[in-house]
């Protein structure tokens, strides 16, 4: 078990090491000037003179490749550098931001996670009732609808028109920020807080939750048709057992796996979501980051990114040997 | 030795006469498959699927090689074709050695080399019509379109005991024993001198085996063709084959004339893998003496030491863990041992073989 | 040879019809199979694929899967009880606990992700109320009756630790752990080898001494038939064609499909002979020829009539002298003519 | 492949030959399969397909939008022209979805987005597919170092959420429709290439493929004939759903700012402007979202049918 945690934190390395490299080149090779960037923004003409003192600064008139050996160099003693809008340190930024946007992750991730199987679970047990029809018709149209409609949406309805229609105090919910951002309890809200947390975790865990019970629900029919289901049954094991027992952890293996992978796309949501709602996390600041060009943060933020969806995915693979023990043996074997 | 190469011939049956010419020679014969782990799959151990094997098959007779699942049956007809690289050793067909040529080189030798495999079902492509697979030979080594080649598709189709009508059909319309005949057609069609069958009638029934078993026969008889048939099946084996080898953990451990692997088989894997077989035959059934083996067969990763079969055997003694025994001439008297080896002989790798 | 008739009947399938409904048409896997069960014999069913031989197995657990399977009519006794109208508690009363069954398939019959221990006490919770522990001891104990080395240790491994004949083994263990009276083994040494198959056969007929219960055996395989049946039944295309005492089936066969069968067979002590294949293809079973299904591949019908057009019935055959308790059976228009003929040829 | 890692296949096991059903029996004896007569594989995918109502539903859907997407714009007014006396007005006859903020015709503008979203979905699936095809196949067939190789880029391209990528191929090359196209492309290959890379490496172990190989055949033949038209289902399936996620991603990064530029008339776009008046002039976003979601959905529903139909795990 130890030797295969530290074969993926190695792996995770090389990934990490990759993607900045990818990423790096993909920032620095852009067609503008990142000097003239900083001197002037996006579309003016600053002063040469400025420009070169800039560049001198951040080390800009280097050559690239002596750039990316200093900036490894700098990202494994932490150092990300500073904004080029506003001159704050990233490492700054990350310390502010990453909370916020932890919380918000968390919870979407839980949200999507139980209620995805819960309804998965339910839809396969129930096999073409009308909560299963449902869901599959809630899924598809889910799917089409992008994040920042849906939350816009929300944001109307328990937003502004709950207000105006005078709907009971708890259905009128915040629609912008994090609230008093107090962070007493860690990723845990406060009462004041809870209500700024809603909106958001819905439309980021929506569209994943549904994925989830598709999967869970073809999953578990799956799994009921094996073998070793037929088997449960010839034993006498009432129905509620085989699925307690012997479906259920079959099935989680796959909806785990994509839980895993999942994260990336819910990142990506969280861009979005940060965006619409206005969430002082990581992801907004990436968004802004990107159409203000602001490279170091941009990359900073984005190396936070990979490793915490590293180090998520191998929680996952951890996790998948306590569901399937297969994994714990087949260390050594094939390929 | 005169007594044994006339039962040699005795065993033949219904073939005809054998000439003493190997078509295929195997020598010293290994394929190792890497097991692969870590980071940069490095490699951590080695399956030793076919383990130094020895094996010469003559024109026009049939060579059955005999083991059960894991036993490198099936890994070692697909190294005499040349279909994966071998690790060491040598694979020669009529003189000429084949191991290491490439697909480019070997395609000339692949007209008179060819492969009938064990699940009918997977063997042929879905999504290709009987006619277009059998046209692809023709195709390949002699540049004809499906339309060029039609007389000679009607042609194999009747030959494997279908008709011609058959050939825009698709193989799902087809049941197993009949996707056989045109596997087997396939493999006919560039006329061929050997073919390697693995487990050819393994996933038919009972009834339909039959068929494909005295077609193969027949065919053998036609064409003077040299058949390695692969099978786990002892029976049917016996049925087909003139010589046989028994394999064991990637090692021939006897091979010898049919007749006599069946009657006096010497060694102690071979005469429990025969008396497992169980037969239609009730009453002799209920009389009859079985062997039954303890344990499984150890893995390939880390074989025993030694002889490989000495932790399942009855006789193994301290010499059979420290001293791997070699194939050598197996003698019911007991008198003469260590003479030259003919491809014919009687061998046994045991330190204490017979009965 | 243990007659049978005068001992308790423990099972009675009567005229058992079993279809698939499936998007190709419908199939007709079972038509009207009868036969009964005794305590202390070995019941085959004997078939080629597509037979129903193992659908029959599976309707009497009620373990097909409905939709696409349809059970129609007939009835499978159980003591009192006619396990298609029975009660969902008494049928998991009798699932496991009275009939008991091995499928073909030990690694896929196994949950991967429980331990073998888990596996086989699972039953004796269910039916005799133990304890974790308990069930665990007596697990142990029951992979030690089917001849694991090393039970303790082994019984919290996982199935894929297993190799295949101790896989089997486990299954066989799971399935006598409450000492059913009746154990259904589904081909179950079919995915298994030579060696490893003589294993598991042998400890099969030492249990069945042990729980002093009978085995239905549904096999292609005449070989373990020949072995282990007492009683044989033959099916072709979902029906009963022949049925008898195991030597009545092999040296008497009575039926043109059984006599195919047999001649398919490569013979260990006649290697020379050739081998007689059944003409022509199994049929669909969507799509059954009319009158006696074997007809199109049979070497003695008489086209068009009787066989193309009769549906033949299961007629009895008039017994050798010294067995007047023999229920040798076959659906043939000629049954008797070929029983006759195979007598008068064996003497 | 030793003999002992190659089970004793199941007819089952084999693409096309396999009686389907969800509800098919597993275990069944095998037999019952081989009696039954089997259907071509076209024919029952087109069987499964039809009688899935949601599916017929998108596809319907689908080829409307594509009827919209190529007839539509040559039978409205210009998406550009501002009429200056009418900014964000309600839907009337003149203008059936009512006016922008910058008073054009959002009818006109609906219809070129939608016909944009189609071009980029089309064309983004197009570069993806080819390039995932290609890096799949050369990664499944080779094996080895290719393999290796092939497959840490692929590792190290997962690692990065996609968005993320998405702006730094956007911040490398630029804005606009080709730039959106070409980053789509270049982070969603992913997937097919490891669809196509599994269906490869399952391929070669196929007997046939043996055998094609046992007769002779050259490489490039066995994988044009044999292999890929057995990987192709995924590949289906995943061109549909990639259509549809293209859609989606375009709107998403113009939505951010970072991909289609004004005046180009990107949903997305629209969108993002539509929120600033939303309190006055709700259609401005209602109608660009409606087309937007009916899109996506069309080529989903299709994909989803597809999936079912070809029966595609995943």
């Amino acid at each position: 078990m130890n030797a295969f945690v530290l074969r993926r934190l190695a792996q995770l390395l090389l990934v990490l090491w990759g993607a900045v490299t990818l990423l790096f080149f993909l920032f620095f090779l852009l067609p503008d000037n990142p000097a003239e960037l900083i001197a002037g923004g996006k579309g003016k003409t600053p002063d040469p003179q400025v420009v070169k003192n800039i560049e001198k600064k951040y080390g800009l008139d280097e050559p690239i490749v002596v750039q990316y050996v200093k900036y490894l160099g700098r990202i494994v003693t932490l150092d990300f550098g500073e904004s080029y809008a506003d001159g704050q340190p990233v490492t700054q930024i990350i310390k502010e931001r990453a909370p916020a946007s932890l919380r918000l992750a968390t919870w979407a991730i839980l949200v999507e996670a139980f209620v995805g199987i819960g309804a998965g679970v339910l839809s396969a047990v129930r096999k073409y009732s009308v909560a299963d029809t449902l869901t599959t018709l809630l899924a598809a149209l889910l799917s089409a609808i992008p994040v920042f409609v849906l939350g816009y949406l929300l944001q109307q309805v328990f937003g502004v028109h709950a207000f105006k229609a005078g709907w009971p105090e708890w259905a009128q919910l915040p629609v912008q920020g994090i609230g008093p951002n107090t962070w007493v309890a860690w990723i845990f809200p406060t009462v004041e807080e809870f209500p700024y947390l809603i909106l958001p975790v819905v439309v980021l865990a929506s569209v994943s939750a549904i994925i989830v019970a598709r999967l869970a629900r073809s999953s578990m029919l799956e799994v009921g048709k094996s073998d070793f289901i037929r088997t449960a049954r010839a034993k006498g094991l009432k129905e509620g057992q085989i699925t307690s027992r012997h479906v259920l952890r079959n099935a989680m293996i796959p909806v785990v796996t994509f839980i895993g992978i999942d994260f990336g796309v819910l990142v990506g949501s969280a861009i979005l979501t940060e965006t619409v709602f206005n969430w002082p996390g990581l992801g907004s600041k990436i968004a802004q980051a990107a159409s203000a060009r602001d490279l170091p943060v941009l990359l900073g933020l984005t190396v936070v990114v990979v490793v915490v969806f590293g180090l998520v995915n191998l929680c996952v693979d951890i996790s998948y040997a306590w569901f399937d023990p297969r994994v714990r043996f087949d260390e050594g074997g094939g390929q | 030795m005169t007594e044994e190469s006339d039962l040699a011939k005795t065993s033949a049956g219904t073939s005809p006469e054998r000439v003493d010419k190997p078509i295929l020679q195997a020598h010293q014969l290994v394929k190792e498959f890497p097991v692969r782990s870590g980071l940069l799959s490095r490699k951590v151990g080695r399956v030793h699927a076919v383990a130094g094997v020895d094996l010469e098959v003559f024109v026009g007779e049939t060579l059955g090689v005999v083991g059960e699942s894991g036993c490198g049956k099936s890994t070692l007809g697909r190294l005499l074709l040349n279909l994966i690289p071998v690790t060491s050793g040598t694979v020669s067909f009529e003189g000429t050695e084949i191991q290491g040529l490439n697909d480019r080189q070997m395609r000339p030798l692949r007209k008179q080399l060819q492969l009938v495999f064990q699940d009918p079902y997977a063997s042929l492509n879905p999504r290709m019509t009987v006619g277009e697979a059998l046209a692809e030979p023709f195709l390949v080594h002699e540049g004809r379109s499906t339309k060029d080649c039609e007389s000679q598709i009607q042609e194999l189709l009747k030959t494997v005991g279908l008709s011609p009508e058959h050939r825009s059909r698709y193989p799902h319309e087809f049941s197993g024993g009949q996707r056989q005949r045109i596997g087997i057609a396939r493999a006919l069609a560039l006329n061929p001198k050997m073919i390697v069958l693995d487990e050819p009638v393994s996933a038919l029934d009972v009834s339909i085996q039959a068929g494909i078993v005295n077609l193969l026969r027949q065919l053998q008889r036609d064409r003077e063709l040299s058949y390695v048939f692969i099978a786990h099946d002892l029976s049917v084996v016996r049925h087909i084959s003139h010589r046989i080898a028994v394999m064991y953990l990637g090692r021939v451990v006897e091979t010898g004339p049919s007749e006599q692997i069946y009657t006096s088989p010497a060694h102690p894997y071979t005469q429990a893998l025969l008396s497992a077989i169980p037969e239609p035959d009730p009453i002799r059934e209920r009389t009859r003496q079985r062997i039954i083996l303890t344990g499984d067969v150890p893995s390939p990763i880390d074989p025993p030491s030694g002889c490989r079969f000495r932790t399942r055997c009855w006789k193994a003694t301290d010499l059979c863990a420290s001293t791997e025994p070699e194939l050598l001439p197996f003698d019911p008297a007991g008198t003469v041992a260590g003479v030259s080896i003919s491809a014919t002989e009687h061998t046994v790798a045991c330190h204490f073989p017979g009965l | 040879m243990a007659s049978n008739t005068s001992s308790e009947r423990l099972l009675s399938v009567q005229d058992l019809h079993v279809r698939f409904e499936t998007e190709d048409g419908v199939v007709q896997a079972v038509n009207g199979l009868s036969f009964d069960i005794h305590r202390g014999e070995v019941f085959a069913i004997v078939g080629e694929s597509g037979s129903g031989k193992s659908v029959t197995a599976m309707s009497i657990l009620g373990l097909l899967p409905s939709p696409p399977a349809v059970v129609e009519g007939g009835a499978i006794l159980w003591r009192e009880d006619d396990l298609l109208s029975v009660n969902q508690q008494r049928l998991r009363q009798i699932r496991g606990g009275e009939i008991a069954m091995i499928f073909q398939d030990p690694l896929t019959a196994l949950n991967p992700v429980h331990s073998i221990g888990r596996q086989i006490g699972e039953v004796m919770r269910i039916h005799r109320g133990m304890s974790k522990k308990q069930a665990r001891a007596h697990a142990i104990e029951m992979l030690e009756l089917v001849g694991i080395p090393q039970a303790a240790t082994r019984v919290d491994m996982h199935p894929h630790e297993f190799s295949g004949g101790m896989r089997q083994r486990a299954v066989i263990a799971m399935a006598i752990a409450c000492k059913p009276d009746l154990l259904i083994a589904d081909e179950p040494t079919t995915a298994l080898d030579v060696t490893i198959q003589a294993q598991v056969l042998d400890v099969l007929n030492d249990i069945k001494e042990e729980i002093d219960s009978a085995i239905l055996l549904i096999t292609h395989d005449l070989g373990v038939v020949a072995g282990m049946a007492d009683e044989v039944l033959v099916m072709y295309a979902g029906s009963e064609v022949e049925r008898g005492s195991v030597d009545e089936i092999f040296y008497e066969s009575a039926h043109p499909y059984t006599t195919g069968l047999l001649g398919s067979l490569p013979k260990m002590n006649d290697p020379d002979s050739e081998l007689r294949p059944i003409g022509g293809q199994p049929p669909s079973l969507i799509n059954l020829p009319t009158g006696c299904a074997f007809h199109p591949r049979c070497p003695v019908a008489q086209i068009p009539s009787p066989c193309s057009e009769i549906v033949p019935v299961s007629q009895k055959l008039t017994a050798k002298t010294e067995a007047p308790e023999s229920e040798h059976r076959a659906a043939c228009h000629f049954a008797q003519d070929l029983v006759d003929h195979a007598r008068a040829a064996a003497l | 492949m030793s003999d002992s890692q190659k089970p004793h296949s199941r007819p089952s096991e084999i693409p096309g030959s396999r009686f389907r059903s969800e509800d098919a029996p597993s275990g069944m004896s095998d037999g019952l399969n081989e009696v039954l007569f089997v259907r071509s594989f076209r024919q029952d995918s087109w069987r499964r397909f039809s009688k899935n109502k949601l599916a017929i539903f998108g596809l319907v859907l689908v080829i409307f939008l594509l009827l919209v997407g190529l007839i539509g714009p040559f039978l409205v007014q210009d998406p550009l022209a501002q009429e200056r006396l009418i900014f964000k007005s309600t839907p009337d006859a003149q203008h059936w979805f009512g006016t922008d903020n910058l008073g054009r015709d959002l009818f006109a503008r609906v219809i070129y987005g939608i016909r944009l979203s189609l071009l980029i979905g089309c064309a983004v699936v197009f570069l993806e597919t080819t390039i995932g095809i290609a890096l799949g196949a050369l990664a499944g067939w080779k094996g080895r170092h290719t393999d290796s190789i092939i497959m840490r880029i692929i590792d190290v391209f997962l690692g990065i959420p996609y968005l993320i990528l998405a702006f730094a191929f956007i911040a490398a090359i630029g804005e606009g429709v080709g730039a959106v196209i070409i980053t789509l492309a270049f982070t969603s290959w992913l997937t097919t290439a490891r669809v196509v890379r599994a269906g490869f490496l399952q391929a070669k172990q196929y007997d046939y493929v043996e055998a094609a190989r046992a007769v002779g055949v050259p490489a490039p033949r066995i994988i044009w004939r044999h292999i890929l038209p057995n990987v192709i289902q995924p590949i289906i399936v995943l061109v549909a759903v990639g259509i549809g996620a293209a859609v989606l991603a375009e709107a998403a990064l113009s939505f951010l700012g970072v991909g289609v530029q004004e005046p180009t008339p990107s949903l997305g776009l629209m969108i993002s402007t539509a929120q600033n008046f939303f309190s006055t002039a709700p259609h401005l976003l209602i109608f660009p979202a409606l087309a937007i979601v009916l899109t996506v959905l069309g080529f989903l529903l299709v994909g989803d049918g597809l999936r079912d139909a070809l029966d595609v795990k995943e």
